[in-house]
């Protein structure tokens, strides 16, 4: 899915281009009688892409709203699980509708076009490369659902169900499908289309598209909305940690899908992709754990599996380029710089991200786009970083960190602030008190 | 017939009841409920958040019995539910005007 | 594992008719020096129908127990749970030792014969299409568990486990077997034995086999047993709903094993069927979502998960027959249908489908198996449906519901007839009162 | 990843390499003329080794997790939960930077080499058989993780978080990585290495690696550490079985690529495999569960739960060797046979083995392994058993499955004696009285 | 006025509410409790682990009524919450020196 | 001595707790009830299933004092409970006879 990664396969010559090409051009030769050089269904890599876009789905739901859904207050369990699975919906209709065209078509550098409104023109033979395009098409709706989702996180317990969907409808074809256009859209040659990605910027599996969007989004979110009612003086410790062990688990066994799924194939680079998520999740989590253990005097059950969840998250981008001694580092030290955001950062600041989708997400995200400049490994992914003596990518990375944060930062406070003014953003003080899952769904955990 | 209500620590309701089977006491109510005392609370961190838990968690135990037992029982429940830390709670005697068993309707001491 | 599938891919030509028979004739052959026509393993295809098994099984355990679960009263948590996992154990072996042998073999439209008895002749080497005839025995397996544990929402809360059994054990064998024969069975060549299927009835994934037959069944079992006690004046409200939407979550994921993997290929047919199932189960729950806000004032979680369930279930016998279009219409219709057919048709009519298994299965089922004679594209299934002039199919699928409808209802009655005078159905008055879980298994939810 | 699964097949020779290999390997030989001994990556069989390893992970978060922590009381549901997820981040240290090459290296029979530390020499392109050898090693690492998680249901609610980890980094390098060398660890030549493996023993997926290994060192351990306070006088009934169930159903589903996967192909074996799995755990859960009914009057839900997970334990060396039949047979002894080992023989003997990882793993995997002698059939697995009239077999296996027993017995006794020596094993009275969540982690379930 | 504290089963709780009505209670108060005495407990089995559950569940009801009144409650508790079978429950009946509605800061009767 | 039995909503809690502590009460006992009275109940839909929740979740606070703080503390639980809506809950004060803390043995005032 990474345009590095297209290139360095062109490289290897037309046939393999073409069998690794996204492009529907391609497609349609694929449909009439093809050349010699022409790609064909590979079994393996579809069968592996199925899976991959059932695992991602699944980090949404029952995952994400697992791990969230334990953190906060009994009365708001249900509201927190709601925001997931209805965004799930949504998502999906946005991205047939109309996401997916915006995304990935086009030849603009900047935003797609309107070839694939309604998913019109993939047919049940058209191909991506050398899978159906029906499954690329899915397994990167997976991504274009779980984004939004992780917003969430930011302002649970106080957002208006239909405030967020509101807010998450825009934000998802303003912000998402243009910022996934920059990085991942490739030309019909299988080079990048998308600026950022024309760049040289690295993103595998989306630090920039996914994670660094969603953190920031979300801590614009927290601060626009206000804390919640009580934020530093009532108690308002997680209901049930054992609903958070279980998402964090569906998290990391998804992600083998989010990451070693961005291979398009079930090949080497996969297996390697899979392995350096594996190693930064699991330095990652005893990163925090030792952290909060020589700190706070005990290791926390929410303390390791949000290390797990923070190397996840700096390993997106960097899965693929870089190899096991690499990863092993991110995961340190995502670890030790993520459990200072959601703690030390977050309280000297004082926003309420409720959650800590910016102290994960944003924080982690920026270490992995940025470490990956510095690990990434030549004959992994194509590009050498830093260590390799390729100074450069840093830069690269920086700047294509930089111009997220910048556009999603700022984009998401404007949607938020009209919002605000045509319908409101929170629920009021009573519904807050009485809890979302009552106030706003008729229902309760009982 | 008075009706001694004990607030105790959780893990001493057993002792507690063996100690009052041989007094002749037939039965007892329990109830879980949070205490707040000279006893601190827990501190539970979460992501660097401290929540200073004021109510810490006890058992009430309700019991009846006629007049002649009583001394016995308070001293009782006293002996088996003292740890000697604080915390331990208190015990508290209430009159009651009348008693009845539902099943027979039988009336006060006969209700016990 | 669709008759049309067959019999268009048969049209192709002898060799892919033999890649695609599941006999074991074929399979003799493939072991032997083989014609060119011979099939040969695809591991491709092989590794998406070993995973798609896995996760059909795993929408029974634990997606399923948990979505009926977390509906019901504390007390019959756990007697609910018990009744999903015995009944897939039960079906396991029921299935290894002739449910398979009734299912697919032999030469009569109407029953299966028993060559297969014990799975004798099923061999390592054994090919069913391009993969191991144990791969498709253990996916058939996985429909043939999920059935009778979709009734089980039927008469939950109150019918006692003995008799459960007794009658599963029985339905399993008289009425799920023929009725899987009927629509699935194929002959040596690839053509429709059953006689549905002979009869060009479409049933991609199992609308009338599993959603219609075991909605109807729990239909009549609610019906036989007779409400709860309480029911009507008891506040009967869901335990925890946090598990129902575990459940659902875990059900929409491996939903796609169910429906992408009767596709028996990592192919574009799968990953048509892969979106179509996404596409529908979103709008579905969308329309329930929004239906329920407008009725009712607001969106429940319980709404969102039951709508997304009913557009999975619409969706499964069109999956491979329909295109994105199609699917979106057909989750909307089931969407409202189906929060009609759970509240004001099951209030109208006053029985007590506790957990509605007929007003989501039995009436999605319907809804889908019709409508996929609408919205049927050639070019994605081999046959027309009404919107491409072929008005004929909507006939030949209402016959099938038909048939499946008095054939599932009239037998499933009997049973329960026969069952309740021997043994008894139901559990007193005091057990239903303490519970299940107490009552019948001596455990609790502490 | 059995030895015998090698030498058999590369005792086939070309003709069967081929026809295992899939379309892909072909597809590359029609491109460009390859040479025909050469191994080439099979994606079908790659992807499948991919999702293996997902569905492994999956067993031990959230699966194990939740297996375990339904059956502690509430006050050590965290403190269970968060064992298995630090020995999964701790063990995939471990295995990176050492455990795999301890391993899988080497030229000697009894301990591997420092070949791959760190996994030096593990590139993208490096294949083992024809998958990636990163594949093969994350595969490996998911079994290097479960099998110390086994071990924590002994020693539960009573263990010191630090004793517990200085303990499992020790065992798994001193105990696993041997033992694992022994029975699985193949020459160049695909013949076997291990000593055990040479000798002929038969243990496709992990009989003695990972079950009877964690089993006897969990016996040792509850042993050792001695009875939880109030073992057998206090109420110590599971707190929310729920989650037991969802535990064992992922579990279950997970073992599918535990055995299926050991195959290390997707093709017949893998099905076989799989097919034996579901057999035998449904046979050994309905055996328990109507033992359970005969003697105790009533059919619970941990029972038939425990059942199938003693199934599958008994399955793991079998999948691979033996047929249908066999399987059902396995199953119906592992299940009344466990039955015995959680309730009779630990009644019996006195020992507080908490959560029965000696009574179901070690009981149930010695079984396994002593019963795969019996009914190995030589065309699945390419050996023959008692049954086909290889009486020697059973001789083998019980040698194998005995100086495992007494290997991990006497090494686990002196690193546990030792640790106690050095830092103390347990928790004080009062903090086992007030949980572990509280006491070692500083978190409750509200 | 009286405060009445009836232990009952819990499945009795709604019949109890309703057979107060008419006689003008316009409200109570129920926690749930678990009961000790001569009801035998229920046995659950864990692979083979007997635990007998000494405590059984029971709904505890406090309603403060005029002293007029409390007779006719006491007496339509009994009736409601009886089932002749052994664990039915107990009322006592406690002396209540002041009682006051919060909201208005009604004293005594009118605070019922 | 006074037990004093306040019946308020859950999310007063706090503020009473707060109130007490200038009187010089120094610990009191909280448990979960769930209330019948004038505060009609929410409704809950299932699927179009309705349910009204008669019993609305309120907590209990019993706190011993001696006569002198009486009043005052009975008027301090009001004025931090009161939220002039219906629901706002009940004030019941009972004699207690005797009162001791099980750690020490302290009798009467001294226990509390
Ligand atoms: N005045 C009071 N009224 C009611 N309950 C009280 C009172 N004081 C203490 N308690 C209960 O007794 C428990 C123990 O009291 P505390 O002051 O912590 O220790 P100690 O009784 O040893 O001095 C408290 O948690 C609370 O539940
Ligand atoms: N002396 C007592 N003091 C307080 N509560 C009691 C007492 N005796 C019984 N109870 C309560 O009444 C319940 C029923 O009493 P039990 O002896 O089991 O049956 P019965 O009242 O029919 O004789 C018990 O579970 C307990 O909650
Ligand atoms: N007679 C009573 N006896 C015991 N508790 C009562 C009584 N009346 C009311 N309560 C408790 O007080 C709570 C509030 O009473 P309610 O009538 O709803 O409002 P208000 O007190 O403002 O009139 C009720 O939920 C119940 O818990």
């Amino acid at each position: 899915m990474n345009h590095r990664f297209k290139k360095f396969a062109a490289g290897v010559g037309p046939a393999l281009g073409a069998l690794l090409s996204a492009s529907a051009a391609w497609a349609e030769e694929a449909a009439a009688p093809a050349a010699a050089a022409a790609p064909t269904l590979d079994t393996g890599n579809t069968a592996w892409m199925l899976v991959s876009t059932a695992l991602v789905l699944m980090m949404t739901i029952p995952g994400l709203a697992l791990f969230y859904a334990g953190m906060v207050r009994k009365k708001n369990v249900l509201g927190v699980m709601m925001q997931s699975f209805a965004l799930t919906a949504l998502g999906t209709v946005l991205w047939v509708v109309i996401g997916y065209s915006l995304a990935f078509t086009g030849t603009s550098p900047y935003i797609g076009g309107l070839d694939r409104l309604f998913l019109d023109g993939i047919e049940k033979t058209t191909l991506s490369g050398n899978i159906p395009e029906s499954v690329f098409m899915m397994f990167q709706m997976t991504f274009f659902i779980i984004t939004p989702a992780l917003i969430t996180g930011a302002f649970a317990e106080r957002m208006k169900f239909s405030a967020m969907l509101v807010f998450m409808t825009l934000w998802m074809l303003v912000v998402y499908a243009p910022v996934c256009h920059w990085v991942w859209a490739l030309n019909a040659d299988g080079t990048a289309l998308g600026f950022l990605g024309a760049m040289g910027a690295l993103d595998f599996a989306g630090g920039t598209v996914v994670h660094i969007n969603a953190g920031v989004a979300g801590l614009v979110a927290c601060i626009v909305l206000g804390p919640r009612k009580g934020f530093g003086t009532d108690n308002m410790a997680p209901h049930n940690l054992a609903l958070s062990v279980i998402g964090a688990a569906l998290l990391w066994v998804g992600w083998f899908g989010f990451n070693a799924g961005s291979a398009l194939a079930a090949d080497g680079r996969a297996g390697m992709a899979m392995a350096v998520t594996q190693i930064a999740a699991a330095a990652a989590a005893l990163a925090w754990m030792f952290a909060e253990w020589i700190l706070r005097k005990k290791p926390s059950v929410l303390g390791i599996i949000s290390g797990a969840v923070a190397g996840l998250v700096a390993i997106t981008p960097a899965a693929g380029f870089v190899g096991p001694k690499g990863a092993l580092i991110i995961g340190l030290i995502a670890g030790v710089v993520c459990f200072w955001g959601a703690t030390g950062l977050k309280h000297a600041l004082k926003y309420d991200d409720s959650l800590d989708a910016f102290g994960v997400h944003g924080v982690g995200g920026i270490i992995g786009a940025i470490l990956t400049g510095v690990f990434a490994v030549a004959n992994i992914g194509g590009t050498a970083g830093l260590l390799e003596g390729n100074a450069g990518q840093v830069l690269t990375q920086v700047i294509a960190v930089g111009i997220t944060v910048a556009y999603t930062g700022i984009v998401s406070f404007i949607l938020l602030k009209v919002i605000d003014l045509v319908m409101g953003l929170r629920v009021n003080n009573e519904e807050e008190r009485e809890g979302l899952d009552f106030a706003l769904h008729g229902e309760t955990i009982h | 017939m008075k009706l001694i209500v004990a607030i105790i620590k959780p893990f001493k309701l057993d002792e507690v009841r063996e100690a009052l089977t041989p007094l002749g006491v037939q039965g007892l109510t329990v109830s879980e409920v949070k205490g707040f005392g000279r006893q601190k609370g827990q501190t539970e961190i979460y992501r660097g958040a401290e929540y200073v838990v004021n109510f810490l968690p006890k058992v009430k135990i309700e019991v009846a019995v006629n007049d002649e037992i009583a001394d016995q029982v308070i001293e009782a429940i006293q002996t088996a539910a003292r740890t000697g830390k604080i915390g331990d709670g208190k015990v508290f005697v209430i009159d009651i005007a009348q008693a009845y068993r539902i099943r027979t309707g039988e009336a006060n001491n006969d209700a016990l």
